[in-house]
């Protein structure tokens, strides 16, 4: 039998420093979309509750802990990250897993905000977008995920395939935020 | 008076004290064999051929506001005839033929200017549908040449050949589509038609279309009523209501294209370059601006202005096509309201209405058919029968599925060409 | 131009794709004739004026929804999923 | 000449720099005309029509004369305002649109052929011969027209985009914008403060007012400091708002300061989006000129232009100055120069009833009617009602009066209301939803009146975001009463200067009446007055006002011209910024393209993503002899090929099969599981959207797969489909195209590679069966369906392993005789077999055109269905596609090449259709093509002419069955 070596979507991208700001990958074992289907939305709430502690997430949150959540991930759809999913959720939704699908990063520092500022539309200050918020959105023309992890840490994701645009276009503006604060 | 070189001499040895109104304003009188909704480019020119090919100068052109206030006014100027449907094809042949004797024919100079158009493709596939549409245009009687990347580097080398997102395989020149100066074809035709005896009313917007026994019988203004045996609707971006006044529903859908123009510069362009994939072209104004311009904004509209998503792609293609442009400044952005058909071409027809004609939906391509436009609506209109090369352009195609001129291939419905 | 989208709230214009007039959620029955089918397909009011419109949240949450719009001065006075427009038509 | 005193500028700092290649010294904080004006330098650029040598008009962004250009090579900026430029050690700036110099330019001929070069000249001449426009009139017309010029380099330097979001945007940081500011502060709300100057005070840096008993400046400055300590405050100095757009947004655009900009990895300019809930337009007023006789001389400028460069700067711009004006500030520009100890040589204040306390010599009721000195002011001319007096001035500082930067509120179609009392236009309340206006922008032009109604606006904004204003507390400040006497154009003979840059004259706005350019639209096309860089900042008003005196209307019923974004010019690098090179689109990779890169394979554009368009081998040395030899792989052994970019959707769902019976033509319900079905879609207009295969996977679930293309279009198709038309159908998507890196498996031995690849062999999979393997313990998904003719399956893996089982495939493929194959052989082996791809689907088919009529179910409804049956899409005499190979002497085939009778001319008329696709099949050893032709199908075995004009070949045609291998699919099933 052969062996089929794994890579990750940031493989040899990621990390990139700049100033204080740093950007790394942070692929999840497994990623599993759960889209509940018509009428099922609470039942499969409940589900998700008894079987990985965790509500499905409300438009635009993310539910769960550090290592097993949901994302919301558009309408009526959220990301289940992290656990193997339940089998007892296909009942009520359409599981689909999307766990090679995905470039998943993590940017920290100060002026992470600033940075995505220079690609994303969204109001991504603190009162606005708190820890905890997601949102879909649109980065430097890609479709991504966006979530507050904690104050100044943030999850990104866009399609596996724009791992290196998304690697470039992070990189200009962290240098960006970081050549504007003198470092 | 006649306009020329010698009249110019003669007037400023003489304090310039000679010159006189380049048309006459009237006002309206109570019946016109001919009242043309519209003082655009269009109705314009639809009122000097009616006087000059069909000696009929009985007429009016009622503008609401400013004669050219509309599209003719707010383009980009460029004049081509690179159509490869059936339709198109001989309409802006037509068209094109019309543009190069206008100025003699007006005597006007419109600076129309045949500096060449260059359609850029950036893959295998664009080059052969640029080609089927090359042959075509040939086919017609038109110029075509196919460009290769040589040719390229050798005719416009400040394109970015080596890093652009989308590289550069070759171009479509026609050699004979170039620019004119827009405002002053809607000032030519003006004069023209003004010098031959159409009464030319500004400030008169029509506010209803009168018919009996279903046919038409004159118009409501506000400057009164209006009796005509005839009345042709032209009015670009204001296609919808004035329709509904003789209540029909156009396949029409109005929104929003922006233009831009630079700071003058010294001649650095000297084509019209479109970048078939970034919705962007370009050229240069005798004044030095560069005049550029993208797609639609993308919303149904009539506010004549956009917003920045659009601003931004358009410049975005820019500097990926041409990133030596990234230091011109933009002086100024507008808005025109594109009347967009289903299928991306326009409508030179009767309605359902006796007496009653429409000529609309020239979605962003309306300048450089303002001759053609002009020609076979007054053709139309005085003959009620279709002028040849504008005879596919039927208000019922869409119903019917018969002769759809879908350029872009994009759809026969409102996909927004 | 913002948009805001019942979903994920105030949104810039760029998240959204412009399909066109509402009516296309409204298709007629394959056997309604040529006029009907042409009027849904093609002819449209058009209006100077409020307007509903589709668009499509591609690049947030994939809802497509009605915007009632004014296109004289482009305020958005409200938006709807498609779904629910639907679903409140008699 | 400098002057002693502090001002804002940093005299331990001298700045070396350099125009048109000597060498001055200014000092920090200087801008690169009032370090020329305190060098002595008084001629800064040529107008625009009739050369004439032109100085410093403004002390701002609105300056229409002292353009200059600036850097080198790929930085070399043109058009640059003297009058903004930031000093900086080593600024090289040269002057433009003159040649061969400042001093001497030969084009200055023009000014003396003015009489011929009047308004709209160029419409009446230059039309015979026919082909001299282009030949000889344009050519000379456009290299005389133009300022800077453009280097022709790429730009290399950065420039970025950001947002930004806050509850109140305050657009200029004057004394109303201040207050404004703090107000806001101090409720609670975010705050963004944009100035476009370097400094926030605006007018208060330039004079010598006081606020709360203590310099403007310093209070300005103080004020600045207070709210920039604020959490709730971002100031953004060096940055113009562009624009007002809908819902709050505004375009911003900011200019680094050299330092921070010279840093790596920093930009030179920032395009800010600003989002923002309420905003308050605190922009100022800009002061306008009076057109008098050669009131374009060098050392002419507004005396609020002078009175900054004194007090800001502490330049004096001349020796020996004159004052001009018709409100009070012809009296404080008077005082400040005697403050600073510059002799006035005259003040003449156009109001009659005018009374001044300063000891020079004054004139009261008089205007200025003329100027000498082509290359600085000599002298002006003085009329009164005793006659003309000659007075000696090297600079005279005019003021008109004000004019209020209301160019924002005119962004959204907002027409400004004519104010009698100050002359000017004013805005309109509401003219942008959510702005309210303060200050000298709404015509409040006493410094007490700005403070206060900069916080007065606030409380206004506030109050809309259901935030409370504290109770303001209102520096004390001059409230003094604006008193004018409109004063537009001084009568007489002569040339007196409107839009001094485009050279638009008094006499040119007469003359456009004349003919009939009444509108003031009309008057501004026909004459371009207003079109120049300042976009009529400086003029518009006047000129209207002539346009009225001319007319013998008033100024409000003669209407205004719209102001248009950009309030001031913005470069095209900054609004595209980062869309440069390949920077315009993102990239698509898929995984395998590491490793085709390190075959060799050319990497081509498909939509966004990229895919190997052939992989040469050691000798090859034309693209072609890799693509025959990839073909054969697949013909004779097995070709490998990353098929992933094509769209993959799940689909679920109790009603899965009856949403797919809705999308397709044909009928997907029935579908058993573990097979494939090809599948069409339709637009609702009746044409082909789309095609692909889709498999059934389990009861309630499918696998669909798109072209590469309409992957996008089809996903958005879709959610429409169930949102808009069949919201109650249970069915999930999702796009799983990034999950699963699939390869084409193709060729008589794919069986064999994959048996022995798998971790169990295939056994008997049908052609179009699909199911769940393992290779290498992954798990995998197998499809037996084939884009080639061949025996082929499609194997797929988790994207993480693309890379390694890509590697394995083309390694296993040629030890079997094969290997891996790209665009180029698959597309040839596809014409071979009559598939279509988008060349074919290209919009305008439908489904009967392509010979899929018959795949239109007539037992159900689908999209497109009842479109499709149109007249027009279903009768006779439509082109059909065919299959063409040449049978005559000429060989070869290209696409876009038309087809016509053997006999017919090739004219549009006889035009039978076009060819699509072509390609050299190395199994046939001749060209194929793909074509539609007029009744194509009953046309076999014709023999046509394909006319290709542009490449200049013409190949006689045989036209057959689109399928030309394989023709009843043995070797597909087999």
């Amino acid at each position: 039998m052969i062996e089929l070596t794994a890579r990750t979507p940031f493989d040899g991208l990621l990390p990139i420093e700049a100033g204080a700001l740093r950007l790394s990958e942070a692929a999840p074992a497994r990623m599993t979309s759960l889209a509940p289907y018509r009428g099922r939305d609470k039942a499969l709430s409940e589900a998700l509750k008894a079987a990985h502690g965790m509500a499905f997430p409300a438009p635009n949150r993310a539910t769960g802990r550090e290592g097993a959540r949901a994302v919301w991930f558009g309408q009526r759809m959220a990301l289940l990250i992290g656990p193997e999913p339940d089998a007892g959720l296909t009942e009520f939704a359409a599981l689909t897993d999307q766990s090679d699908a995905w470039a998943v990063a993590r940017l920290e520092g100060e002026g992470a905000a600033e940075a995505l500022a220079r690609l994303a539309p969204l109001d991504l200050r603190e009162g606005a977008f708190k820890r905890g918020h997601t949102a879909r959105t649109e980065l430097g023309h890609m479709h991504a995920s966006l979530t507050r992890i904690s104050g100044e840490s943030w999850r990104i994701m866009v399609f596996r395939a724009f791992a290196r645009t998304l690697a470039h276009e992070m990189r200009e503006a962290m240098q960006s935020v970081a050549a504007r604060a003198g470092v | 008076m006649r306009f020329s070189g010698w009249r110019v001499l003669r007037e400023g040895l003489t304090g310039n004290r000679g010159w006189r109104p380049h048309w006459r304003d009237a006002a309206p009188k109570s019946e016109y064999d001919v009242v043309i909704i519209g003082g655009g480019g269009h109705g314009l020119a639809t009122a000097y051929y009616l006087a000059k090919n069909h000696g009929i100068a009985n007429v009016a052109v009622l503008e609401k506001g400013y004669l050219g206030g509309g599209n003719v006014g707010r383009n980009t100027t460029i004049v081509r005839a690179n159509y490869m449907m059936p339709g198109n094809s001989e309409f802006y042949s037509h068209s094109l033929r019309l543009w190069e004797g206008l100025e003699a024919d007006l005597n006007y100079n419109v600076m129309h200017s045949q500096r060449g158009q260059i359609v850029l493709f950036h893959s295998d596939g664009q080059r052969d549908a640029g080609a089927r549409r090359g042959n075509a245009m040939i086919n017609q009687g038109d110029d075509a040449e196919l460009l290769s990347r040589a040719d390229l580097r050798r005719m416009v080398p400040y394109l970015d050949y080596d890093n652009a997102r989308f590289p550069i395989y070759g171009g479509l020149l026609q050699r004979r589509a170039g620019t004119a100066r827009h405002d002053a074809v809607a000032w030519g035709y003006a004069r023209g038609a003004s010098e031959r005896g159409v009464d030319i009313i500004q400030n008169c917007e029509v506010t209803g279309i009168d018919t009996k026994g279903g046919a038409v019988t004159g118009v409501q203004t506000t400057r009164g009523a209006i009796r005509a045996r005839k009345v042709a609707i032209i009015v670009a971006g204001r296609s919808s209501q004035v329709a509904a006044m003789a209540g029909m529903r156009l396949p029409i859908e109005s929104h929003i294209l922006q233009a831009f123009v630079t700071e003058g510069l010294k001649p650095c362009i000297d084509h019209v370059i479109s970048f078939g994939m970034g919705h962007f072209y370009i050229s240069q104004s005798d004044k030095g601006g560069l005049v550029f311009g993208g797609d639609l904004d993308m919303y149904a509209s009539y506010a004549a202005r956009g917003n920045l998503p659009m601003v931004e792609h358009v410049m975005e293609a820019g500097m990926t096509l041409m990133p030596m442009i990234g230091k011109a400044r933009v002086l100024r952005s507008w808005g025109g309201i594109m009347d967009m058909t289903p299928d991306g071409s326009p409508i030179i027809d009767r309605t359902h209405i006796e007496g009653l004609y429409l000529d609309a939906g020239w979605c962003y391509g309306g300048f450089k058919a303002v001759p053609g436009s002009g020609f076979s609506m007054a053709h139309l209109v005085a003959t009620d029968r279709h002028h040849p090369p504008a005879a596919r352009y039927r208000l019922d195609r869409f119903r019917t599925g018969r002769g759809l001129m879908d350029e872009e291939g994009t759809g026969s419905q409102h996909n927004l060409h | 131009m913002r948009i805001t989208c019942p979903i994920c709230g105030p949104r810039d214009r760029r998240e959204f794709y412009y399909q066109g007039a509402a009516v296309a959620i409204e298709r007629p029955a394959p056997d309604a004739g040529a006029e009907v089918w042409d009027d849904y397909l093609h002819n449209r009011d058009n209006p100077a004026g409020e307007t509903r419109d589709l668009w499509y949240h591609e690049s947030g949450c994939a809802a497509w929804i009605v915007v009632t719009r004014d296109t004289n001065t482009h305020e958005v006075m409200g938006a709807e999923l498609a779904d629910d427009a639907k679903a409140e038509r008699p | 000449m400098r002057i002693a005193g502090k001002g804002l500028i940093d005299r331990a700092r001298p700045v070396g720099f350099r125009f048109d290649g000597h060498r001055y010294e200014g000092f920090a904080g200087d801008t690169l005309a009032s370090a020329l004006l305190a060098n002595g330098i008084r001629v800064m650029g040529r107008s625009f029509k009739y050369h004439r040598p032109r100085g410093v008009l403004s002390a701002g962004s609105e300056e229409p004369n002292a353009l200059v250009t600036t850097g080198l090579g790929p930085a070399q900026e043109p058009n640059v305002r003297a009058t903004t430029l930031e000093l900086h050690e080593g600024l090289m700036a040269r002057s433009q649109n003159r040649w061969p110099s400042l001093g001497w330019d030969a084009l200055a001929v023009n000014d003396l052929f003015a009489p011929f070069l009047g308004a709209g000249f160029y419409y009446k001449t230059f039309m015979w011969p026919r082909r001299f426009w282009e030949r000889v009139y344009e050519p000379v017309i456009r290299r005389a027209a133009g300022l800077g010029a453009l280097s022709g380099e790429a730009v290399t330097q950065k420039y970025e985009r950001a947002w930004a979001h806050c509850d109140l945007l305050v657009i200029g940081a004057g004394p109303a914008g201040l207050m404004a500011a703090r107000t806001a502060a101090e409720a609670g709300a975010d705050v963004i403060l944009v100035d476009e100057d370097t400094v926030c005070g605006g007018r208060l840096n330039a004079e010598r007012l006081e606020v709360d008993g203590r310099p403007g400046a310093e209070w300005a400055a103080a004020m600045a400091a207070d709210l920039a300590a604020r959490p709730n405050v971002r100031i953004m100095t060096r940055t113009t708002v562009t624009g007002a757009y809908d819902g709050g947004v505004y375009g911003a655009l900011e200019r680094l300061a050299h330092d921070v900009a010279m840093r790596p990895g920093a930009p030179l300019e920032c395009f800010w989006r600003i989002n923002a809930r309420a905003a308050v337009l605190a922009a100022g007023a800009l002061e306008r000129p009076v057109a008098f006789a050669n009131n374009d001389r060098p050392g002419v400028m507004t005396a609020g232009a002078v009175r900054a460069y004194l007090n800001r700067w502490r330049v004096a711009p001349g020796r020996n100055v004159a004052v001009f004006g018709n409100t009070d500030d012809a009296h404080r520009t008077a005082a400040d120069l005697v403050a600073a100890g510059v002799h006035v040589s005259a003040l003449i204040d156009a109001r009659p009833h005018a009374r001044c306390d300063l000891d020079v010599p004054f004139y009261a009721g008089a205007q200025v009617c003329n100027a000498q000195g082509r290359h600085g002011l000599e002298a002006i001319s003085i009329a009164r009602a005793s006659g003309i007096e000659k007075v000696q001035a090297d600079c005279l500082a005019m003021s008109g009066g004000w004019n209020p930067t209301l160019h924002l509120t005119c962004h959204m179609n907002g027409r400004p209301a004519w104010n009698p009392d100050i002359a000017a236009f004013v805005p309109r309340d509401g003219a942008i939803p959510g702005m309210v206006t303060a200050g000298a922008c709404r015509g409040d032009f006493s410094t007490r009146a700005c403070l206060e109604g900069g916080a007065r606006a606030a409380a206004q904004a506030l109050e809309t975001l259901g935030l409370k204003a504290p109770e303001a507390d209102i520096p004390k400040a001059e409230d003094s009463a604006y008193d004018i006497a409109p004063l537009w154009a001084v009568p007489g003979k002569g040339r007196a200067w409107l839009d001094f840059q485009n050279d638009v004259t008094v006499k040119d706005v007469k003359q456009a009446a004349v003919e009939n350019f009444r509108s003031v639209e009309h008057m501004k096309r026909y004459t371009t007055q207003g079109m120049a860089t300042d976009q009529g900042k400086n003029s518009n008003v006047a000129a209207l006002a002539v346009l009225a005196d001319a007319t013998g209307r008033g100024i409000p019923e003669t209407g205004t011209t719209t102001f248009r974004p950009p309030y001031s010019p913005v470069a095209i690098a900054a609004m595209g910024a980062g869309a440069q090179g390949k920077g315009f689109a993102p990239e698509r990779f898929t995984t395998s393209h590491a490793a085709s890169v390190a075959r060799g394979a050319p990497m081509i554009e498909a939509g966004l993503w990229y895919r190997p368009s052939y992989f040469p081998k050691p000798g090859e040395t034309h693209w072609r002899q890799s693509c025959d030899r990839e073909v054969g792989y697949v013909r004779g052994a097995v070709g490998i090929a990353d098929v992933s970019t094509l769209g993959k959707i799940d689909i679920q769902g109790r009603d899965a099969g009856a949403f797919l019976d809705y999308v397709y033509t044909n009928t997907f319900s029935t579908l058993k599981v573990g097979r494939v079905r090809y599948g069409l879609m339709l637009r609702e207009d009746g044409f082909v959207m789309d095609d692909g295969t889709c498999a059934r996977l389990g009861e309630e679930h499918y696998l669909m797969t798109t072209t590469t293309a309409a992957a996008g279009q089809v996903m958005r198709h879709l959610e429409f489909v169930h949102q808009c038309l069949a919201p109650k159908m249970d069915v999930r998507f999702i796009s799983v195209t990034e999950q699963w890196a699939q390869f084409a498996v193709a060729g008589p031995k794919s069986r064999a590679l994959l048996d022995d690849l798998l971790d169990a062999p295939v056994g008997d999979m049908p052609f179009m069966g699909c199911g769940e393997v393992t290779v290498g313990g992954v798990a995998a998904r197998l499809f037996r369906i084939s884009f080639s003719g061949e025996h082929a399956y499609e194997l797929a893996v988790p994207a993480r392993y693309g890379d390694a089982l890509f590697r394995e495939l083309a390694a296993r493929a040629e030890g079997l005789g094969g290997g891996p194959y790209g665009m180029e052989a698959l597309n040839v082996l596809r014409i071979e077999k009559g598939f279509i791809t988008h060349a074919e689907i290209h919009g305008r088919v439908t489904a009967d055109d392509i010979g899929m009529g018959r795949m239109i179910s007539a037992k159900k409804d689908c999209i497109g269905k009842t479109m499709a049956a149109r007249p027009g899409l279903s009768e006779p005499g439509r082109e059909q596609l065919v299959g063409l190979k040449p049978v005559g002497a000429v060989k070869e085939l290209t696409a876009g090449a038309h087809l016509f009778e053997q006999d017919a001319q090739a004219v549009s008329a006889n035009d039978l259709g076009y060819l699509t696709s072509v390609g050299f099949s190395p199994t046939f050893g001749r060209f194929l093509g793909l074509g539609f032709l007029r009744d194509g199908r009953e046309r076999h075995g014709e023999v046509l002419r394909a006319v290709d004009h542009l490449r200049q070949t013409e190949t006689l045609v045989e036209v057959q069955d689109p399928v030309q291998f394989d023709a009843d699919g043995g070797r597909t099933r087999d």
